[in-house]
């Protein structure tokens, strides 16, 4: 399989702090990798950095999408390139109603048709969020949010879709749920990668996974073996 | 001690909270769960003071509070932390802590202008205080550091001892596990008992079920703004409307 | 009386009504607030000048033209200073303070190059009154009244039921999650700054046929359309264009059936009480904090 | 400890004591006349001024674009005590700033409620209503767009470097204080309030309060200002009330950079200094100034303090760094030399 | 015809004695220049009157210097901006008087920054001329050391006032701006108008910067006035007839001043028609226009230099003002601010809009004005046009019979 996303000695830094220190990662076309590590890793920042979101000139090293170097590209261009992003802390229109919050994830999409098919899937998918259709983003509570942050996501309709802890905030049913979503959408052909604090559930889903701590990659192995692993299972499973 | 009667809020026809009634038992963790957007966040609001009740009252220790403002429900007893954090991002570790002391402090306008001396041995009391607390959940080494700077869980640390530096009777915890990793949960756990220790109470709102059940002395359970269920943790995890609505079957 | 004074404040309440769209448009699309908004009604008023007036072209043309000059300002203003503000992303106050030295600088200079003479603006429209209802108005006032309503209508519908418009609000939300939508930022703020200062120089082609060009053409009425802007209901279209009336309904009124010598100070108060009293603005922009 | 610390910073503020007072004496000998003398008094009244707006925007994040407004107040309320009653100065200057004060509070009142944007058109609108009622006031008890010639301070007289040292103590007074209030509760609260307001509210801080605090403070230095200023220049008239120089203060402000001591003396002494080194320019010193203004906030936004911090910051961690790299280089030949 | 105004007597440079002053040290900067300092709006909303000030008196000092300069010392002027400000307007004069580098000060075009620098100037004891045609600050007679070579509204209102009677009027409502000049010429015009029986029918006021006159228009037609008399500043005179007339006035209009181009320009040529005023001259289109031989070779001068007549009257003050320093300095034959200050009562020479006579001691220099029209862009005396027929065809033109 051809690597989809590919990071060469990647370094990020906020001006003076090295907050990552030099990875290497991939994820091939049609996978699902997750990248899991304790609070201020850096996996926020590698996130963010792969969507062009974090300052240019912090970069260090190479990412390359399908082959094409993108650390220099800004945000929006990324997202041209097939490349959607759940950000952390939601980041929801807040003056926006749920609907535009949602057509806005598909702004960049020339096929205006299927739109409203796949606002509709979202919605069946959320069906809090169909109650809340017309209410303003800001005014959801936390886990209506982080619903509509990936549905939002989700009708870019990318290649490559990227979410930052997306069951924070959620009711456990919810957070079910929300696995067997991303599991679905990986299933009819988007690649993911994800970063996720639940490393159980993260784990379950994932076919690969890195570690990462203070900004490095310690460790990166099939989900399968990683949850074999006695350090893995000490620090991120509380077994 | 804590307890709301009959609350009911109303934003403009959609009632996010309808005639709910918690009572939180003194040197207890009370935890309030359920789905999203059940409106526990909204009877947090209710209880500090952003919102007011559109019916029924909120009392602590038999002083009524509803319709009162944040800072005199503060000064009344009850701190609080936020689901989304809410910091004072530039103020450094430190100072934050010291915000959060304001309500107890005794010097006028007329001390900190003149640098009297309470006003001088009050600060130096309040410094004091504030590293034994930052001691309390080891964030003393970033005393100096701006809040911004810290890392998710560390804010949220930050965030529970800034309310607790106002000494308050009951402390209101907005899912202060989220964001946290396995081993940081664990953490908390122990951290929630020691602030039993200290005598102040907790209601807890929080969707992960494994710290809920094990720190919690008695649920509540939410659903669409209303009373679904209330019990000991046993007994909840049991319930089979909770488990339907909320929890969804066991793995 | 009443008439007369009803259909005059009318009229300067559209001039200000066409001052505050820009305003509004700005803080609506970028969030910002921008202080040089009068003096490009300044820029634009010369602008549109030298090309009809000195180069003498058609009107069609120049008013083209000033537009399209007035669009490339806008956009490089944007990106030489505003951009450059945003991206060490300071306080937005730095911003204001660049707005102002920006409104400095464009008084300075059109005196550096026009001199301090009130220059004529030739006559578009007929010299000849328009007569409503038995009373006489400038036909420029009321060719003023009707392009601003027009523009509001048109900048409503265009912020709030295109995707680009909605595009634009939504990089003022949240610029990051903008970004990550595929919406580029940059060129959003830049076209906000762009239309911002068009409409300006639409003002000032309409402005400088009634007052003369001079270099504080727009520096006074500027002020009076930020007021406007803020009463209406700030970023909102359709309150920019109530607010700015009831400004000139207010002020026409004061000094018709008042004083003309308080007007400006009754008008101020007039709205410095509307603030405390009814701190929503008409259009439910909410002014007060939450707490 | 608070010895410990005086001791150390003893010298550094014998040295500053002694650069002051000996400055205006080198200024004189150099000028030859008074004149700089003049805009040194202009610049330390104009400090206490800042210092006031610093206090309500610098730390508490309340927007003014009127508060010339406070300035005028003090001043004219001041010269017109002494005009019409002829009450002496050391009374009068107390009245004016404590008009100005009360005006403050007053106008906070309903103003602490306003968002930022709102509550910038109020202050504008207040500074437009005081310039326009000191300029046609009823009766022409103000003497109106003629502005008001007043008496200077007594045994001051025309002496500028009596007044030089006069006006010293009270900048040092007013720091001071603006010092200790900063560094205590209400100064916390302040900050807490412009960086979160939701939150102050929460952590139990009458958030209303202290806003109309932080106004009337900041009203209170102001208005001082203005009074002393009124008696060191001898006129003053309504123009000063005008967005314009409320619009200058701001610009020493943040020109300066905010939430700062030695921001805001930077800022009026830079400002200051430019405006007198302009004014040969003639017609052409506000082009000058704009784009000069327009340059430094593009190349230092958060003001000429914060940006000289950074630098040394910079400075300092670009050393360190050499440091650190030497150390590696020395580290990679040791190995070299192993291998 | 022209106003009653003789050739001007001498324009050879009179000989001058070197022997007479001696440079005092480093206070006294006079000696081989003679330094002017002048403070004028040269840049924001009345800067048009400024500039026009600034260009007449930098072409009288360059005729001056080829002449002779002032007693065999050549003029220099250091300009400065007030920027519109009063306060500007004070530091720049303390700047100079503490500097010490000014044997006179010229002042500003706005009196309200006149009125606020002339008591350190006296102070000073330091030679002055203000620009300024307010009566306000000429008041006070213990400003010895100011003088003044442009018109004093005070002396032109109650002429204003028989101008209007003249023309038959019975009623007349006044447009006033709130600035000094403004205010003050209407309020003596008011005074004129009460003692001379001529019915004040309602006064109005504007600020300075304000663009929009409806309200006060449509006050003043309600109480259907014969003429209106306009005592306005700047910017606000060409929106203000312009507004007048679209709101259906076509009536005689009376000013405090003469109309200037710049003024008719924005109120536009055709509004600007009927327009009466009293005043010591008048401003031209072009030189051709002009047929008083002084004022005429002054425009030609103007012209060579700026490549365009006056556009603001301010410019024959500050030709003025030069003319009766240097007149003082003859006389004088020294440049002293005291010989300076005895030597101005003495003189008595011919300016631009009559003769300049300071012998009566009052420090002005006019007090014989002529009556104007503006008709059709000319300036017309008011006699010549009523004799002429005028009266009627406006009569005709406008359907009005007052
Ligand atoms: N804007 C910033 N300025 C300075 N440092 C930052 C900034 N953002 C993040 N950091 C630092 O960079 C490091 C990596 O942060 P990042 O948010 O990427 O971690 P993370 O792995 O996503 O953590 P979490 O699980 O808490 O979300 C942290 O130490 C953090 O303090
Ligand atoms: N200001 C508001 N206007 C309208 N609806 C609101 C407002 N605030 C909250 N709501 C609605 O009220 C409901 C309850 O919200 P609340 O934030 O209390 O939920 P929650 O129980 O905290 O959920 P979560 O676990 O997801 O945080 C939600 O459906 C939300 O959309
Ligand atoms: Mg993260
Ligand atoms: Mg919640």
């Amino acid at each position: 399989m051809a690597k989809l996303l590919e990071l060469i000695d990647f370094h990020y830094y906020y001006g003076n702090i090295h907050s990552v220190k030099g990875i290497n990662m991939h994820v091939e076309e049609g996978e699902m990798v997750t990248l899991i590590g304790a609070n201020g890793a850096g996996k926020t920042t590698t996130l963010q950095s792969i969507s062009g979101l974090t300052k240019r000139k912090g970069i260090q090293g190479r990412i390359l999408f399908n082959g094409k170097e993108i650390q220099t590209y800004p945000g929006s261009k990324v997202a041209g390139l097939g490349i959607a992003q759940a950000l952390e802390g939601r980041h929801i229109f807040s003056k926006l109603t749920v609907d535009e919050n949602l057509r806005m994830g598909a702004y960049l999409r020339k096929d205006t048709k299927n739109i409203k098919d796949d606002i509709d899937s979202v919605y069946k998918r959320f069906p809090r969020l169909l109650e809340r259709r017309n209410q303003l983003g800001g005014t959801l509570s936390g886990g209506e949010q982080q619903m509509l942050a990936i549905g939002r996501c989700l009708l870019s309709r990318p290649k490559l879709m990227l979410l930052d802890e997306p069951s924070l905030g959620l009711a456990p049913l919810i957070v079910k749920e929300i696995f067997i979503a991303i599991n679905e959408i990986n299933r009819e052909g988007t690649t993911v990668l994800f970063v996720e604090q639940n490393s159980k559930i993260a784990l379950s889903t994932a076919h690969r996974g890195y570690v990462m701590q203070t900004g490095e990659i310690v460790m990166s192995d099939t989900c399968k073996n990683l949850m074999e692993n006695t350090e893995v299972k000490k620090a991120y499973l509380g077994v | 001690m804590l307890e709301t009667n009959n609350v009911t809020i109303n934003f403009g026809g959609l009632i996010a909270v309808n005639n709910v009634s918690i009572k939180v038992q003194p040197h207890k963790i009370t935890a309030l769960i359920g789905p999203n957007g059940a409106g526990k966040t909204t009877l947090f609001n209710c209880i500090s003071g952003v919102y007011k009740p559109t019916s029924g009252e909120v009392i602590l220790d038999g002083q009524h509070l509803e319709g009162k403002r944040g800072f005199q429900i503060n000064a009344a007893g009850i701190a609080r932390t936020y689901q989304v954090i809410n910091l004072f991002w530039k103020m450094s570790v430190l100072e934050n802590v010291l915000v959060g002391m304001n309500s107890r402090l005794k010097a006028s306008f007329w001390d900190s202008l003149l640098s009297t001396k309470k006003k001088r041995e009050e600060e130096r009391r309040i410094h004091e205080r504030a590293h034994e607390l930052l001691q309390f959940v080891h964030l003393d080494e970033y005393a100096d550091a701006p809040a911004a700077s810290l890392s998710y869980g560390k804010q949220r640390l930050l965030e529970i001892v800034r309310g607790l530096a106002s000494d308050p009777k009951v402390i209101l915890l907005d899912e202060p596990a989220a964001g946290m990793n396995t081993a940081e949960k664990a953490e908390l756990d122990i951290l929630l008992n020691k602030i039993i220790e200290m005598g102040v109470t907790i209601l807890v709102v929080e969707h992960d079920m494994k710290l809920i059940m094990d720190v919690s002395d008695y649920i509540y359970v939410l659903c669409n703004g209303m009373l679904l269920a209330e019990g000991d943790p046993d007994k909840i995890q049991k319930n089979p409307e909770v488990i339907a609505a909320y929890l969804g079957g066991d793995e | 009386m009443f008439k007369i004074l009803l259909i005059n404040g009318l009229i300067i309440g559209g001039v200000y009504g066409l001052i505050a769209l820009g305003y509004s448009l700005i803080y609506r699309a970028s969030g910002l607030m921008s202080f040089a908004q009068g003096d490009m009604i300044t820029l634009g008023a010369y602008l549109g000048l030298t090309f009809y007036s000195i180069l003498r072209l058609p009107f069609f043309l120049s008013f083209i033209l000033t537009f399209a000059c007035a669009f490339i300002v806008g956009v490089l203003l944007e990106k030489g200073v505003i951009r450059a503000l945003l991206n060490k992303s300071v306080l937005p106050i730095y911003i204001v303070l660049a707005t102002i030295a920006i409104s400095y600088i464009i008084q300075n200079a059109t005196q550096a190059l026009f001199g301090t003479t009130t220059l004529r603006f030739p006559q578009v429209f007929s010299t000849a009154t328009l007569t409503i209802s038995g009373i006489t108005a400038q036909t420029e006032a009321f060719a003023c009244l009707v392009i601003s309503l027009a523009l509001m209508f048109l900048l409503h519908l265009f912020m709030t039921k295109t995707k680009f418009g909605t595009a634009m609000r939504s990089a003022a939300m949240d610029p990051l999650a903008a970004e990550s939508c595929g919406i580029n930022t940059s060129m959003s703020t830049g076209i906000t700054w762009a239309l911002a200062a068009a409409i300006a120089s639409i003002a000032g082609m309409l402005l400088g046929p009634m007052y003369g060009v001079y270099t504080t053409l727009g520096s006074v009425v500027g002020r009076k359309g930020f007021a406007g802007a803020v009463v209406g209901g700030y970023g909102n279209m359709y309150g920019a264009m109530v607010g700015g009336i009831i400004l000139g309904l207010v002020e026409t009124f004061v000094a018709g059936y008042w004083t003309g010598t308080y007007k400006n100070l009754i008008a101020y108060a007039i709205l410095i009480l509307f603030l405390f009293v009814k701190p929503t603005g008409i259009f439910n922009e909410k002014a007060i904090q939450d707490v | 400890m608070n010895i410990l610390n005086i001791q150390k910073k003893l010298p550094l503020i014998v040295g500053l004591a002694v650069l002051l007072c000996a400055l205006p004496f080198l200024v004189r000998f150099v000028a030859g006349n008074q004149y700089p003398l003049l805009i040194m008094c202009i610049i330390l009244i104009y400090i206490i001024a800042v210092s006031g707006l610093d206090i309500l925007f610098g730390y508490s994040g309340q927007i003014s674009l009127g508060h010339a407004a406070f300035f005028t107040l003090g001043a004219y309320t001041s010269g017109l005590l002494n005009i019409y009653f002829n009450l002496p100065l050391y009374l009068t200057i107390p009245a004016g700033t404590i008009l100005a004060t009360l005006i403050g509070a007053l106008l906070a009142y309903p103003a602490s409620k306003l968002k930022f944007h709102f509550l910038s058109l109020a202050t504008v609108a207040f500074g437009e209503i005081t310039y326009y009622f000191l300029y046609k006031s009823p009766g022409g008890f103000t003497r109106d767009f003629k502005g008001i010639n007043v008496i200077s301070i007594g045994f001051l007289g025309e002496d500028y470097l009596k007044w030089y040292f006069f006006l010293l103590a009270f900048v040092v007074i007013v720091l001071l204080g603006k010092t200790s209030l900063i560094k205590s509760r209400t100064g916390r609260a302040f900050i807490s309030i412009r960086e979160n307001t939701h939150a102050a509210d929460g952590m139990g801080i009458n958030v209303r309060k202290n806003k109309i605090i932080a106004f009337a403070v900041s009203a209170f230095l102001t208005g001082l200002a203005g009074a002393l200023y009124v008696h060191l220049i001898k006129y003053i008239s309504p123009e000063t009330s005008m967005q314009k120089q409320s619009v200058l203060f701001l610009t020493m402000l943040l020109f300066g950079g905010t939430a700062s001591i030695m921001g805001t003396i930077m800022g009026v002494v830079c400002i200051e200094v430019l405006m007198e080194a302009i004014r040969p320019l003639q017609e052409y010193q506000m082009l000058f100034y704009g784009v000069l203004l327009l340059i430094v906030i593009v190349a230092l936004p958060g003001g000429i303090y914060g940006g000289l911090k950074n630098v040394a910051q910079n400075i300092r961690k670009a050393a360190l760094k050499r440091l650190g790299r030497n150390t590696d280089n020395q580290k990679k030949v040791e190995k070299g030399g192993e291998a | 015809a022209a106003p009653k105004t003789e050739e001007p007597k001498t324009e050879e440079p009179s000989k001058q004695q070197p022997e007479t002053k001696e440079p005092e040290g480093e206070e006294e900067p006079s000696g081989e220049t003679f330094r002017i300092s002048t403070y004028l709006q040269l840049s924001g909303s009345n800067a048009e009157a400024g500039n026009n000030a600034k260009n007449g008196i930098d072409l009288a000092v360059k005729y001056i210097n080829e002449n002779g300069g002032f007693n065999g010392a050549q003029v220099v002027v250091d300009h400065y901006d007030t920027t519109g400000s009063t306060e500007e307007a004070v530091k720049i004069v303390q700047k100079v008087l503490e500097n010490k580098s000014a044997d006179a000060i010229i002042g500003s075009v706005n009196s309200n920054e006149v009125s606020a620098c002339i008591s350190y100037i006296n102070e000073a004891e330091l030679y002055n001329f203000g620009l300024g045609t307010s009566a306000t600050w000429m008041e006070d007679q213990s400003m010895i050391w100011t003088f003044r070579a442009s018109a004093n509204n005070n002396r032109i209102a109650p002429l204003d006032v028989d101008m209007i009677l003249e023309l038959g009027y019975d009623t007349v409502a006044i447009i006033s701006g709130t600035d000094d000049t403004g205010s003050s010429t209407a309020t003596a015009f008011e005074k004129a108008c009460a003692e001379k029986g001529l019915t004040v029918t309602t006064r109005q006021e504007c600020d300075t910067a304000d663009t929009d006159f409806s309200g006060q228009i449509t006050q003043i037609l309600a109480t259907d006035p014969d003429t209106i008399f306009m005592s306005l500043i700047g910017d606000t005179f060409g929106p203000f007839v312009k507004q007048l007339r679209n709101m259906g006035y076509n009536g005689m209009l009376a000013c405090k001043e003469c109309f200037s181009t710049a003024y008719q320009e924005v109120a536009g040529y055709e509004n600007s028609n009927y327009i009466a005023f009293v005043y010591p001259y008048v401003p031209y289109n072009s030189v051709e226009e002009c047929t008083i031989p002084y004022m005429r070779s002054m425009l030609e001068k103007y012209y060579a230099e700026y490549g365009k007549c006056p556009t603001h009257e301010s410019a024959y003050r500050g030709w003025d003002t030069m003319m009766a320093m240097w007149e003082a300095s003859k006389i004088a034959g020294s440049n002293e601010s005291d010989a300076l200050r005895e030597a101005t009562h003495k003189v008595k020479i011919d300016g631009l809009g009559g003769t300049l006579d300071y012998t009566k001691g009052d420090r002005e220099g006019y007090s014989a004005f002529n009556s104007f029209v503006l008709v059709d862009g000319q300036n017309i005396l008011l006699d010549e046009w009523l004799s002429s027929g005028g009266y009627e065809a406006y009569k005709t033109a406008t359907g009005r019979d007052r």
